[in-house]
């Protein structure tokens, strides 16, 4: 596979650089000190220090044996991103960017986000290196998702409250590139998704890899072989990414990227971009879009706040065009059993994003040979969903 | 020679500088929008720079966005902003620049949007969040249906960049003159004095300094420096306020006329 | 040092079996499994197997450097295990005992929980291996830790409110003793630190030393050399006991066991009861107790919940006894400020139990010249406590 | 010979059972307990179990957790009880059983509890959380005052153990009817005759049962099979109903009788 994107951050015809001219300068700077730090040795050492000592990787890959008898199909690994450091994979792409900025001299950092999980993340790494953090983050999210809200205000960062538009994610991300367009000269924009103008589509993907390349260690280790299948669940896509990019030139392998299909993609209650959305451009790329016949971008919904935006990262866009990976779709109905299942099956309770990976999985492995591998990207744990499924009395 | 590009050769002549006046389309209508330019036009008003409001306008403050909420809830779109102006035409021959973010462009579909706009009588593009290195896909067709494709310069930019930018423009330059997104900060003179005299060196195009300019007194400084000014949230404000206003029309010519005294 | 306990349970004076008859032939069943278990190396094989794959051990131990610099002392080292699945250190514990109960054939499983960190771990481990499971809370801790509950019952728990005596952890103990008496014959009952009769203090150690002797491991092969102090929290006393055995021979080692002073030492709010209570037998062992003159049991009081207890464990009595370990106090105000200290400072939001230690370790670290070297364990992860110190406005 | 001991061989001579009754010092009062106490020897009461409340009883029912709740908070202590049951033997002399937890007595001091005793002419003790392997910290004291030290043996004890126990008891050994706490649960006669059988192969010591016996049919039932039956919380349960009854130690009394009755 040629390798991906050209120098404008163009994968296929997706991606790209759509951005205000005041911030170009900034992407441009970025990139290259980006591009330096990753030929820096130096860099890379720290980088996987801090992801080892820190975020407590290697996560495991985990047999889920239970949960595999349970269904009676395919053997069924589960790559344990939720016991990183504050909880998920964000903290990958979080340790990376912060490194970066540091590198580049930025003593302040930004971000957006919904679930909160990335504006924990971001949080965090901001107290780790001593930078002043601002999180921008929906005034409907600030109320859904309090107890990510006094997590960041704990680690010192100032959560802005963000009333424009639906008052969710991509309102919080408009907001935070404004804030940026006024604050580039001295401050950091930690983008939290593999979206947003080149480089950071790339550069998260990469720091995001990490996931696919100690599965593929793992696994060769634990089966002596590649997987058969990989499943992810796709927000803006970071942890399918860095699940799905170490094996991508690895042609056996079926790879599902799970969208969030909501109340079904028969309503306008969903987040299934690549299934149901158009191409578009917003927030710096071009990629698929829920919108409007008119380019005005439209609300998503999922019951899993991490999976609730209206564009898909760039590079799944590409994967889609050139039929690499299937992107495929699971209801909030369907990610509520798989949160339940694998709670009662394994004792581990799933990230309502990570459980629509996990539906997904469950719909196939039972059709699949028992010899037959299925690596799960588990992308976080559920804590943070519990209140409210035990309170909406979803189980 | 382009309606723009003529406009400043006359005002260069009289030794005026350009006003060029920003307003959402569609708020609070499409009709209203109409009759507001043909006042601004009359009142002293050179050059229009018609906003399609977008979902998203992340490089705008807080009146401009909700002067495009407004709008889109009234069910404005790019195809009735192009009869509007092609309505407009045959009564005026003010210069007209589309502003805007490039979805809804891109949904319309790029092509069909250059002759749409030809054929209406649009003289110039300003797509916020298409660079120079992604203009490509939008210029094949608009440079070739003889629009002027508008480019910013930011004071982030660097001199290496505006020699670029300067390189592929059409029309006019637009300087941003704050770090910052629209009406949200007063611009700094001696700063837009030093890069507007940096971009005078690299092009023969006309400068005209925005975001942030609201006062005569402020259009009259920045005026002495460049060929034109940019008024945007000044004027979308003055027209949220003054929706209910029987006197609406009248109150933003007054608006622009004062600003244009300013200017000669 | 004499190995502790001896074959009745005792360590010096303290331990012991003191429980009702109807139990004694269990506890004597239990000692003798687990002591077939401890020679068995499939047994051993499979605990660390799920310690690895399913709880994510190792777990780090992390130079925090910006907070080494902020004391300009001594260097300090935090023991993660805050990044163990379900997020603390009582996982290690409930792993054990559960394959241990797999081992002997029970298919129910009991536990009593305060904070529910280790209801939490418990439930955990039931749902794994496919057992039943009864968690006895008290109705004041089930109303002040909602979230913990909700993940019990997620889990696949059931939760047992506890309405007798004050309604918090020392009773549910006793509830979850009284259930025991009933049902012993099939149910096992998972206790949760180093307490109870003879021979759960030692199995516990046991199970927790798995802290300790990675420690020695890492901070070895770091530092090439053992620390100079450890610092952990004491409730039961498990976490602490888990890092403090492994070194317990080496004598130039420094260990702190901190108790949880709550609004002082002075008040009758606290829960220390090494520093201010007397030796006496509750909950199946002789050891340190808060009490009255007559030898009624008194509350205890401390912003951890986890701290909240009014007994310690036996060992760490005997520990007390020799001088091995001191036994020191921190206040809940100081507690708050470490753990607000640590956040800002690291990006770690330790539990607020882990916080007692932080504290210790934040006074006695300024004295200590730059080149010794501090551990604290860091138990658990603060998340459950974000609410309460925004929502009391305690930062 | 303990006054325990030559209840039983009193009663064996007329062929009754002994009935033993708990009832948890201090609730409603000690002098509440104590006036029971002498209704409950005058209605048939064989031996007495005064119950020494503790904060945490966690072999305890309900009914007997509240009673100790009560006593505590009415301040009752065990210094208060031994000073009672001194009092008591001014005018009585039934056999009475220290029934508790270890804590408390070893708070007071286990050889000063025991001269206590011996002084205020306690004949035995019952701790529920000390079994055999732990007792000598008290037995070294309470054994050389005459203290009998009682015995649980509870349906899980299994052969080996019961024998170890019955060899190291004194006065009597206390069958537990069922696996449980007090007060739960109606013991089943089948297993009890199987049990107490086999205790009374290993021991010569009288074999009382307790645990769930209530009414006189239990009474009865588990009287024949044993030398004696021990009520406790019903009997508590009675006194808390009736604590604002001006007859309460008449029917508690008449409830005594009744038992007794079924067990001549
Ligand atoms: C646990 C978890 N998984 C997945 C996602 C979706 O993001 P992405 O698609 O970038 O992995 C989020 C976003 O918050 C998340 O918190
Ligand atoms: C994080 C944490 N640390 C410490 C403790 C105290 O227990 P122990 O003293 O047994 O380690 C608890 C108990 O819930 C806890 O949750």
């Amino acid at each position: 596979m040629k390798n991906q994107p050209d120098k404008y951050g163009h994968f296929g015809i997706f991606g790209g650089r759509y951005a205000a001219e005041t911030l170009m300068p900034a992407l441009i700077e970025l990139q290259e000190a980006y591009k330096a730090a990753q030929k820096d040795k130096t860099f890379r050492k720290e980088l996987s220090c801090y992801q080892q000592d820190y975020a407590g990787r290697e996560t495991p890959l985990y047999f889920a044996a239970r949960m595999t008898k349970a269904l009676g199909g395919a053997k069924i690994y589960l790559k344990r991103e939720d016991l990183n450091h504050t909880g998920s994979h964000k903290i990958n792409n979080t340790l990376g960017q912060a490194l970066l900025a540091r590198r580049m001299g930025k003593k302040k950092v930004i971000a957006e986000t919904g679930a909160g999980q990335h504006g924990v993340a971001t949080a965090t790494v901001a107290a780790l290196f001593g930078m002043e953090c601002r999180i921008f983050m929906g005034e409907e999210d600030i109320r859904r998702q309090a107890p990510n809200v006094f997590r960041m205000k704990i680690l010192g960062a100032q959560v802005v409250p963000v009333s424009s538009g639906t008052a969710t994610l991509k309102d919080a991300m408009n907001e935070a590139m404004r804030y940026w367009v006024s604050s580039v000269r001295d401050t950091f924009y930690i983008i939290g998704t593999t979206a947003g103008p080149h480089p950071y589509p790339q550069m998260v993907r990469n720091f995001q890899s990490v996931i696919g390349k100690e599965t593929k260690k793992q696994i060769r280790k634990i089966a002596g072989r590649n997987p058969d299948v990989l499943v992810a669940c796709v927000g803006g896509g970071s942890n399918a990414m860095g699940m799905f990019y170490p094996f991508r030139n690895e042609k056996d392998i079926a790879m599902y990227g799970v969208e969030a299909a909501g109340h079904g993609l028969n309503t306008s209650q969903h987040s299934a971009s690549i299934n149901a959305g158009k191409v578009g451009v917003l927030h710096g790329n071009k990629t698929y879009l829920l919108q409007d016949d008119h380019g005005q971008v439209r609300d998503a919904y999922s019951i899993a706040a991490g999976l609730d935006y209206p564009g898909v990262g760039p590079e799944h866009a590409y994967f889609h065009s050139i039929k690499r990976v299937n992107y495929v779709t699971v209801t909030d109905r369907e990610a509520v059993a798989a949160f339940s299942f694998l709670s009662l099956q394994e004792g581990i309770i799933p990230a309502l994003e990570s459980a629509h990976a996990l539906a997904y999985a469950m719909k196939i492995a039972p059709k699949m040979a028992k010899n037959k591998i299925i690596v799960i990207c588990l992308s976080g744990r559920g804590d943070k969903d519990a209140q409210t499924i035990i309170e909406e009395k979803l189980l | 020679m382009s309606r723009i590009s003529e406009k400043f050769h006359t005002l260069r002549a009289k030794k005026e500088k350009a006003l060029i006046i920003y307003l959402t389309a569609g708020d609070p209508s499409l009709a209203v929008t109409k009759e507001l330019i043909l006042a601004m036009e009359t009142a002293g008003a050179d050059i229009l720079e018609i906003g399609i409001p977008f979902s998203d306008p992340t490089a705008d403050g807080p009146v401009i966005q909700a002067a495009a909420q407004r709008a889109l809830k009234n069910g404005t779109t790019l195809a009735g902003i192009l009869e509007m102006i092609g309505e407009l035409r045959q009564v005026s021959q003010i210069p007209i620049v589309l502003f805007g973010y490039f979805n809804p462009i891109f949904a319309y579909g790029t092509k069909k949007f250059a002759l749409a706009a030809q054929k209406d009588g649009v003289d110039g593009v300003l797509v916020v969040d298409l660079p120079p290195e992604e203009a490509r896909e939008l210029r094949q067709y608009s440079d070739a249906a003889g629009i002027d494709f508008i480019s910013l310069i930011a004071p982030t930019t660097g001199s290496a960049r505006e020699r670029q930018i300067a390189a592929q423009t059409a029309g006019f330059i637009y300087y941003v003159s704050i770090t910052g997104i629209t009406g949200t900060a007063a611009p700094v003179i001696a700063d837009i004095k030093i890069a507007v005299d940096r971009i005078e060196k690299i092009t023969k195009l006309p400068v005209a300094v925005g975001f942030g300019i609201a006062t005569p007194e402020q259009a009259r400084e920045i005026g002495l420096l460049a060929d034109g000014i940019v008024i945007g949230s000044a004027v979308v404000r003055m027209i949220d306020e003054n929706r209910n206003n029987p006197e609406l029309v009248k109150v933003v010519a007054g608006y622009v006329s004062k600003i244009k005294q300013a200017l000669r």
